[in-house]
């Protein structure tokens, strides 16, 4: 019962995060609703009793990704003179909300044919660090190689963009 | 006169001083030795008992000014403007007066020190040719409630003794 | 839910809320008497209630009661005041929810059943803190943008980017602990450092890891922002960082939240590397089966050192100049009354415990306590390395700071990995 | 139950798809794409808690180690353009040559 009413304060509230991050004008207000939603999400994840991707939300994404995103919202200084104008986004807010309700409803129909399912938190370990991680060094090593090679990529390419150029003659 | 030249050794070269290590770890030695000395005995601080001890103030120390006077009780400016063109900080205001007791020709009819303004840096004392206005007072808490009672008139300035003898403040080199 | 349940969950909600609070002012106390005392001054020692100075404690209440009642200025050239008033209490709760995972005693077994001793009983211990930590770069960020001033500005970019990227070297230097210890439990990691190293060493953190405390070490302080690292508010150049627009109480929050954060990431290290509750030696094991000696002892030990203490308080609470009927004599004489009152009451609950004959409860309850004042004993100290620290090391130049940051404690935490690797590896 | 954690990673779906369809700012597009992944991680971990096995979760291991190189990338390229146009707008930012 009290997972329940967490699951509707958390689904509220990430929606709530959502819709603020497409309607605030000022990214900064944007990046602020998203951190909600992404906590948020994060509970969602507890509910569903995946603990270690609780806490890799929080550290990741919340903690790191989005921590990003505002320090580049502070280090060009963004202010409400240098946004772009968007005075019709509402309008185009609603009309995309028009086109893609019928989506949105085909996608529900297809999820409520899925058999019923309970969702209390599983014991045994499920989803702790241990098993997770055995997980992957098992069954999933080589997409984690890539994917770490993928993150030394882009972390030269981060550099290599945003570094001071040398000027050339 | 030949300058004495002591050649000093730079320190920072070594490889144990570069490696930060063993340096940092013998500051905080160093830091901590006077750390428990202290804790010990607290007797061995460096400090003056402000409120309750009053510092000693040698000669040439700078305190409030004050304005002399000849042995008569006459001022002994003469109104030159001397402290008040040399003055950094403007505080100093002078109207100058005609002198009846025929010792000079002027006198200050005014002459005012605004507090608040003063660097207390001595200049009007040096620039004074006649040894007029000194800041022998040992006055070095200057508090109050309001800006006005700031400003000295002549007759404050005339009126705060000094705190030293004549001899000794000659003697102090000032 | 027995009645002894709920009264234990107040008890270390309690303690996990309030004992960082409550450090607050211990810390600034510390720091404040401690510059003075490294300084060769008498630090804050004027401020008194009736003439009882507590060594300086009352100065903190009268700082208080001055930024409580000064006036809080939002100036009106800041636009986004909601984010301008939320940054503090970021940094605040922040600091302080960190705390709540950090165990403080052992588990409490009482009538066969078990009870955490950790503000939120949560298995993710270490990664929670990590967590925690990264959300303390919003309220800089915040503060510092929010600010609309250059000073603040370059000050919030600072302290965020040296927060950001000592984060790495410090994760990877938990990595390495991790692959040690085996788990993520900061209660498990504090059991395992009961046990002793080849029958002798206590197995602390820093026995096994000590590189990897030196870099845990550095990246703490850059965390907390606390000198050589405290470039964020070098007054010299930027006046005072992220907070210069702040005053009054939102100022207060600010640095709260420091003091706070400093005694959690003491609190954490303290777990991680200095066996966090445990007391060298004396598993919990041991202390139950011996709690009476142990008790006996103490008991012995307790009016010696007070007598000392006594000693102590009584050279050092006089006026060092010459004073008719000093008052400070006084004082002493008052205090040492006070703490021999406590002495007594401390002797009577120790002998209390020795007629006890129900073995178990007591022996238990006794060892939490002993383990609660073992752990805030290493907290403390380890503040006091935090002040030691300050006072002796002059601040980093700020390319100095992220070359530290990136070319030494990042290969430096990734060749620890590796060879903690190889040698959990080669002897398993 | 699970249903209600599939609809609400589908209008979280949809919401990120209308703000990367709808608005101009860059940083805006740019967390809405993060607002999509976050939907689909959702997906993912829900999933996973209805077959009850674990794969779901290396899965959004996986996703999230590419936000971040994402995030990386991205930020990069944001910090370029505004110091070649000195804005945010993403119609300005036509061009493909810099």
């Amino acid at each position: 019962m009290f997972a329940d009413w967490l699951f509707t304060g958390f689904s509220i509230l990430s929606v709530l995060g959502a819709i603020g991050l497409v309607t605030f004008r000022h990214p900064m207000n944007g990046a602020m609703s998203l951190v909600i939603t992404l906590i948020s999400l994060a509970g969602l994840y507890a509910l569903l009793s995946a603990k270690l991707i609780f806490a890799i939300q929080l550290i990741v994404y919340a903690g790191a990704i989005m921590s990003l995103i505002l320090f580049i919202i502070m280090f060009l200084n963004v202010q409400t003179d240098d946004l772009p104008e968007e005075k019709d986004r509402f309008l185009y807010l609603i009309g995309g909300g028009v086109v893609l309700a019928p989506v949105f409803f085909f996608l529900k129909k297809i999820v409520q044919s899925l058999p019923a399912s309970e969702t209390t938190i599983v014991g045994n370990g499920f989803g702790g660090v241990k098993e997770v991680g055995l997980l992957l060094f098992k069954d999933w090593l080589l997409p984690f190689e890539i994917v770490s090679i993928l993150l030394l990529v882009a972390l030269i390419g981060a550099v290599v963009l945003a570094g001071k150029r040398r000027v050339s003659k | 006169m030949s300058a004495k030249v002591k050649t000093m050794e730079r320190k920072g070269a070594s490889f144990s001083e570069k490696i930060y290590f063993v340096e940092i770890f013998r500051g905080m030695a160093t830091t901590f030795g006077h750390f428990w000395k202290n804790l010990l005995d607290n007797s061995k601080l460096y400090v003056r008992h402000y409120p309750e001890v009053e510092p000693e103030i040698p000669v040439r120390w700078r305190g409030r000014h004050r304005l002399t006077s000849h042995d008569d009780g006459t001022v002994k400016c003469v109104a030159c403007f001397m402290c008040q063109t040399n003055c950094p900080a403007n505080c100093i205001a002078i109207e100058a007066g005609e002198r009846l007791d025929g010792k000079a020709e002027k006198m200050p009819a005014t002459f005012t020190i605004d507090l608040l303004e003063c660097i207390y840096c001595g200049y009007c004392v040096e620039a004074c040719p006649l040894d007029a206005i000194r800041m022998d007072t040992g006055i070095y808490s200057v508090t109050d409630n309001n800006r006005e009672s700031f400003v000295l008139g002549l007759e404050e300035l005339l009126q705060t003794p000094g705190a030293f003898s004549e001899e000794e403040y000659k003697k102090g080199g000032a | 839910m027995s009645l002894l349940d709920i009264i234990l969950v107040a008890v270390r909600v309690a303690f996990a809320a309030f004992i960082p609070l409550c450090f607050i002012a211990v810390c600034v106390w510390m720091e404040r008497r401690g510059a003075g005392f490294f300084q060769d001054r008498a630090g804050p020692n004027r401020a008194n209630i009736f003439g009882f100075r507590a060594a300086g404690l009352v100065q903190n209440l009268a700082d208080g009661a001055k930024l409580f009642f000064k006036e809080d200025v939002i100036s009106d050239h800041i636009k986004h005041k909601f984010y301008f008033v939320l940054a503090p209490l970021i940094v605040f709760f922040a600091a302080l929810v960190s705390f709540a995972v950090v165990p403080f005693a052992d588990t409490l077994v009482l009538n066969g059943k078990s009870y955490i001793m950790q503000g939120i009983p949560i298995d993710i211990g270490i990664l929670w803190f990590l967590a925690l930590a990264g959300f303390g770069v919003y309220g800089i960020i915040l503060a510092g943008w929010s600010s609309r001033n250059k000073y603040g500005l370059l000050g919030g970019v600072r302290s965020a980017a040296q927060v950001i990227s000592y984060e790495i070297p410090m994760g990877l230097a938990i990595v390495s602990l991790l692959v040690v210890y085996g788990t993520v439990n900061l209660n498990e990691m504090a059991q395992f450092q009961g046990k002793l190293l080849f029958g002798f060493i206590p197995m602390w953190g820093i026995i096994l890891q000590p590189l990897g405390f030196m870099i845990f070490l550095i990246a703490a302080f850059a965390e907390t922002n606390r000198t050589p690292f405290d470039l964020a508010e070098g007054e010299s150049e930027i006046v005072a960082g992220f907070h210069v627009e702040y005053s009054a109480m939102k100022f207060a929050i600010f640095f709260m939240g420091e003091y706070i954060a400093m005694f959690a990431s003491s609190a954490i290290i303290v777990t991680l590397y200095f066996g966090g509750y445990q007391i060298p030696f004396l598993a919990t094991d041991t202390l139950i089966s011996y709690a009476k000696p142990i008790a006996f002892l103490l008991m012995l030990g307790l009016p010696a050192g007070m007598y000392f203490f006594a000693g102590w308080i009584r050279r050092n609470n006089v006026s060092h100049y010459p004073r008719e009927n000093d008052p400070r004599v006084y004082e002493a004489n008052i205090y040492i009354k006070c703490f021999w009152g406590l002495v007594i009451v401390l002797e009577l609950f120790l002998f209390a415990l020795l007629l006890c004959q129900s073995e178990g409860s007591a022996a238990h309850i006794f060892v939490v306590l002993l383990q609660v004042s073992t752990f805030l004993l290493k907290v403390t100290m380890m503040i006091f390395v935090y002040i030691w620290v300050r006072w002796t090391l002059p601040r980093f130049r700020y390319d100095q700071l992220q070359k530290l940051g990136w070319q030494v404690l990042l290969p430096l935490a990734l060749l620890n990995i590796f060879i903690t690797g190889a040698i959990v590896v080669a002897l398993s | 139950m699970i249903q209600d954690y599939l609809i609400l990673s589908i209008i979280l779906f949809c919401i990120g798809i209308l703000g990367v369809v709808s608005r101009r700012n860059v940083l805006i597009i740019f967390m809405s794409i993060e607002l999509m992944l976050n939907a689909a991680n959702l997906a993912f971990i829900t999933f996973s808690r209805f077959h009850e096995s674990m794969d779901g979760h290396v899965l959004v291991m996986m996703v999230m180690a590419v936000a971040a190189a994402e995030a990386a990338l991205a930020l990069a390229v944001v910090i370029l353009l505004h110091k070649h146009k000195g804005k945010l707008d993403s119609n300005v930012f036509s061009l493909l040559k810099g």
